[in-house]
């Protein structure tokens, strides 16, 4: 399902300490657990912020992932950026509202 | 009683967590105009404060998210994000379950809320809790509109839940503060972060003051977005306080862009003693 | 196109359960009438169903109640509950997520709805699904109205749900049935589990087959607990459908007190071809 | 909090697996999560099926809680009428909306 399980999974994490721990001790069984595609799945691993801005998912679920993995804010607005330039835009989600 | 007291102000995580980004006087003009905010609202001596809030994901989600949401717990918690990022402690918050109970029943005439028994604040109702009600001493019933996830709720209803709320307030014996909280143009947590349309704000602004509602409800999505960023869908909580005190004007008693807290720090009150409102004294 | 098909059904998860408890003319011929329906609806070619139903805290609980909640996923999946004690083997339930996102919308401008992405289907939606769709194969459109936790939906904007999703079937180029279901008296999981008021019963039928508004919305829950329980509340789903199909008449095919099944077993459908209604054809 | 997070709990081990699963593994943690009474917590852990529907439990609820714990329907009935007997009316809930 298109980004739904990818944002519900950043959401779990953010808020459910079970998911949290999960994530830490077994992120494979994690992913499992959620129906994602390949390249969703790539994009958490890495991580790859930007792809994951540009697959759509929410700057206000993505920072605290961000944040989780280490990346200082200006890193982390760097990171979209970064994703924009090397996949192109946003494909999905609140950010292609409008269409330009 | 009534609605004693309303206004709007901005929330965003930099105003309590990144104060030392700031110039000083913007910083501190800001805080000063929060705690004259607090001045006028503890003179009208309210029972308990709404807070009509556009979280970020901290309690609902795609799974079942609501277009409105109110809080019928006894206490809330929050901020849920950490203490340190937010220059906010956790706190226990008080609710008050039976006043809930009768303003969601009442609201539910006209307008469908889902009712929350328990609910984790995030900044966007913590940051003017930290003003408003330093001591968390005054009961506090929360009030969610979707900003975040579309389909949104429409501007419209948005109005008709400020005058459902009106309604549920001027039957209650208390005596009900009402607070907005949301930034104007903004771009949160995006490449934009820190972008603010001072022009946008100022129109808006100006339009809210007037309680001019055919204008407010001319906004569309799509312009909002190109103008005022994604976090400008959080108009949606000023204009249920528009709604709330239709017939009154507002002073804009504070505003000024302040990249460094992402967004335009925003304190505005409505003049509630106006013809068709009862007076606040 | 339009709204093709309207109609109410009984569920309780003893008509595909238990079904050895009841007397085996009881059982058939209430199957049967469920496979008439069944037939009725294949008729109209419906591109998607409706299913306007009651759950029983399988998906919503009381920190996030919805008054009205829409399905807005690609599909679903049901039911939640024990095949072997329901009767019925999960499955994955088609959706149509686009579909469902503009009946939503256009749903909002008039009635504040909780949207949901995903939905595990407990009884109350598959028992009929596992006779009118029993292949799967037509697309879902969950609702569901909080019958469970009070404060319940007022019965005023459980039909004001109904006008506003007929308005938008009728703006959409598909062809929509759909279909309320709720037991009418009964006191499901109580110790009067089994007892079924037949006069209630017959009384509400009489007054939704004529799609008599003031008296449907006349009830209030005191009414409905004392004469027909806490799952009488489910009476809102009936309503919603009359509030779909104002101005036609329905007829009651099948009404018959079956204790076993501890509900009134019902199917109802609605006479869309009359003033004011698209015909089916 | 009055009768919520009993009927919380409850409705998480109804659906959620990893509830289940502490419910059999670290029933006393699993209680630590929830805001109850002593006699909350008593009348789950006998448990005292009678108790918790007279508590305000719904049946919706209730009945899966009973099934858990290897009651078959005439006996969930029948305990939540002993409870009734022994404990008097429902205290509080939906059972409650109608004052008698
Ligand atoms: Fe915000
Ligand atoms: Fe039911």
């Amino acid at each position: 399902m298109i980004l739904y399980y990818l944002q519900k999974l950043l959401f779990q994490l953010n808020r459910d300490p079970a998911t949290r721990k999960q994530y830490e001790s077994d992120f494979d069984g994690l992913l499992m657990e959620y129906d994602l595609t390949h390249e969703e799945k790539e994009a958490l691993g890495k991580p790859d912020i930007g792809l994951l801005y540009v697959l759509g998912v929410n700057g206000q679920l993505l920072m605290h992932y961000a944040a989780l993995k280490g990346y200082a804010w200006p890193d982390y607005i760097q990171s979209m950026k970064d994703g924009v330039a090397q996949h192109g835009p946003v494909r999905a989600g609140i950010y292609t509202m409008v269409e330009d | 009683m009534a609605l004693v007291f309303a206004g709007v102000c901005s929330h965003a995580p930099g105003i309590t967590g990144r104060t030392h980004l700031a110039k000083p006087e913007d910083k501190d003009s800001f805080h000063a105009a929060y705690d004259g905010m607090r001045v006028s609202l503890e003179e009208t001596r309210p029972d308990a404060l709404i807070v009509i809030g556009a979280e970020h994901f901290a309690n609902f989600f795609m799974n079942n998210m609501p277009t409105f949401a109110i809080g019928m717990g006894d206490s809330y918690e929050g901020p849920i994000e950490d203490e340190a990022w937010l220059g906010i402690k956790k706190h226990k918050v008080p609710g008050n379950r039976d006043l809930s109970t009768r303003l969601i029943q009442r609201v539910m005439q006209d307008v469908d809320v889902s009712y929350a028994e328990e609910w984790k604040f995030d900044h966007g109702i913590m940051v003017p809790l930290n003003f408003l009600t330093p001591r968390y001493d005054l009961d506090i019933i929360p009030i969610n509109i979707n900003c975040q996830g579309p389909p949104l709720s429409p501007l419209a209803r948005s109005y008709a839940l400020g005058q459902a709320l009106r309604r549920a307030c001027d039957e209650t014996p208390e005596r009900i503060a009402l607070v907005g909280t949301g930034g104007i143009s903004h771009w949160p947590a995006t490449p934009n972060s820190g972008k603010i349309n001072e022009d946008f704000d100022r129109e808006f602004l100006g339009i809210w003051a007037a309680n001019k509602k055919s204008e407010l409800l001319a906004y569309t999505d799509e312009d909002i977005y190109r103008r005022a960023g994604q976090g400008g869908f959080e108009i949606r909580t000023f204009i249920a306080v528009a709604g709330a005190t239709a017939g009154a004007t507002a002073d804009i008693r504070y505003y000024r862009p302040i990249p460094p807290f992402a967004v335009g720090c925003t304190i505005g009150v409505v003049n509630l003693q106006q013809a068709g409102m009862r007076t606040a004294a």
